[in-house]
């Protein structure tokens, strides 16, 4: 299998697991970029976003104001990658009033135990 | 066992290069390997060569430079995010390497474990 | 006084620590991911209720919209722009950075 | 599975975020700041506490003594040194980092 | 007057607002550094610790395995600068198990409406 | 009004630095005189000429390049910090200076007020 050939091995599961609210910081671009390229070497990944990451996923950011590029979009863009498995904590949303009709890509949306469980399947967790 | 590392932040204004660095040399000790240290986020600060860090206090960068050198351990510098915060060739310090983000999904895919470190 | 708080509440405990401690008619301008506070619906945005019967409360218009907060936003919290950031700045006589 | 929190529960939520997903028999070790939410009389540890029932606890003793917290320690937790950080990344198949 | 020829004008009241953990980060550090070097420009200087700001002044630091400088001793040198005024949050030691006697320096404990009434009379208030 | 601003984290990793530089030029704008602008902790990492982001990223450290030269405004990158990190006269970009931390103090004293950025 091509798979086999490009990571020399058996197929990992990666985890990314995004925290972070998005242009306070870096970490959630920067974090995506990271799917991006490891999404490239024909792994199992999953992308998690759960605390202020569900933010990430907000519909209508509009970054004029603030002279930052809007990045959102790009989680459009994972469909592309064959990055396919998306999950959001409820608790996450709950907290913060939010629901699965505000994110701007469609999700698995998972509860904390059932987070915990996906979480202790992974080869790897990466994590910013 | 081949262990690799992620680095998040930058020399002392985060811990978390001095826990990584705790973290590779008792493993090292105890017999496993560091097959890489990649650095991202902030963390490629700690490649730079141009820290002078108070005479009683340690030096994070050049501890790191000397670890890499004893063991042979592969230091990367995320381009992307050496490039946004002005980490270059011309300032990069000894035993450290920039390269791509690829070199953090082959650690991942060829180490027994990665563990992240940051804040 | 001003209060000027850039930290989301659901992260960080800057908020709280702020309105432990602002005394009443004190002014709280949520900047960054500070206007995470102020969305409808949220746990923050009851206790930021609470604490807006004896503030004032702004945020920073611009931080609003680049997280897609627009039209979410409480009632009783007023949007400035970075021109009236710089007012509630120079009409306070001292202000504070909850970092 | 071994979560690693590096985070004082009273500034940051990452405990709190790590406790509520972790699976029973999962492994805790505090590092860094994490290690306040061992503190003996502190708030953070008794929710620490309770979740030690279905959790193995552990926090990182070089930064236990760094912060002046090595006598004040609540029971349950097991001190490690940099050389028992490796030995519980080793001896679980993954672990996660509450950044 | 000595210190209005230094600072070309009337004293200041300045704050130095301390809420982060030694070691975990720089900024406590650093910190004390700025408030080393103002004092040397004879304004009114007020250091307050509150959140994990009291953890900068707990006594029994030992950074020897972790091999940071231990900088603990330099708080009990304020003295020597004529930075009088130390404060600390009730609130904040209760909410963390410590009392004055965990402290390496003597200290003002205050409520928090009181640190709130005390934050309003300064002209700077400086925080990391 | 004379306004002083401390910047405390590091560009585009915290957006510490874009909303001082926005607050700046809306306070320019309105008529105010930025007497300084002090890089402390990791915002002394503001003042490396070596960065180079994305094309379709802003440049924080030029923008503050040109606001210092357009209304000459004082941007001093605190000498103790910037030797931990690695910010020296041969990394520096234009319009900044190196200098001691006497001159937050300073600008905490002559101006009408000192505004915190920072994370």
């Amino acid at each position: 299998m091509e798979e086999e050939q490009k990571s020399g091995g058996k197929i990992k599961k990666f985890m990314f697991l995004n925290r972070k609210a998005p242009y306070g910081t870096v970490y959630a671009l920067e974090s995506l970029e990271v799917v991006l390229i490891t999404a490239t070497f024909d792994q199992d990944v999953s992308v998690v976003f759960m605390d202020d990451g569900v933010y990430e996923l907000a519909k209508g950011q509009n970054t004029k104001a603030v002279e930052i590029k809007n990045f959102s979009p790009a989680y459009r863009a994972l469909d592309g990658y064959d990055v396919e498995k998306l999950y959001v904590e409820r608790e996450s949303l709950d907290a913060r009033g939010l629901t699965e009709a505000d994110l701007v890509v469609a999700v698995e949306v998972l509860s904390a135990a059932e987070m915990g469980r996906l979480m202790a399947e992974q080869d790897v967790v990466l994590s910013s | 066992m081949k262990i690799g590392l992620m680095v998040n932040e930058g020399p002392y204004t985060h811990q978390a290069s001095d826990t990584a660095w705790q973290f590779a040399r008792a493993a090292l000790a105890a017999g496993h390997q560091i097959s890489r240290v990649f650095f991202y986020h902030d963390g490629v600060n700690n490649g730079t060569r141009l820290t002078e860090p108070p005479q009683d206090d340690r030096n994070v960068v050049s501890r790191w430079s000397t670890l890499a050198e004893e063991h042979q351990i592969d230091l990367v510098v995320c381009v992307a995010a050496a490039l946004r915060r002005g980490i270059k060739d011309e300032n990069l310090a000894k035993g450290f390497r920039i390269s791509g983000l690829g070199q953090l999904a082959d650690a991942g895919i060829k180490a027994d474990r990665l563990v992240v470190f940051g804040d | 006084m001003l209060h000027i708080v850039n930290k989301s509440p659901y992260e960080k405990n800057a908020l709280e620590s702020c309105l432990r401690v602002a005394e009443a008619g004190s002014a709280v301008l949520l900047t960054e991911d500070g206007v995470y506070a102020a969305v409808r619906g949220g746990s923050a945005a009851e206790k930021l209720l609470k604490a807006a019967e004896s503030l004032k409360l702004y945020a920073l218009a611009p931080d609003v919209q680049a997280r897609g907060m627009a039209e979410r936003m409480i009632d009783g919290v007023t949007l400035v722009d970075y021109t009236g950031f710089v007012e509630l700045v120079t009409t306070h006589p001292v202000n504070l950075s909850w970092l």
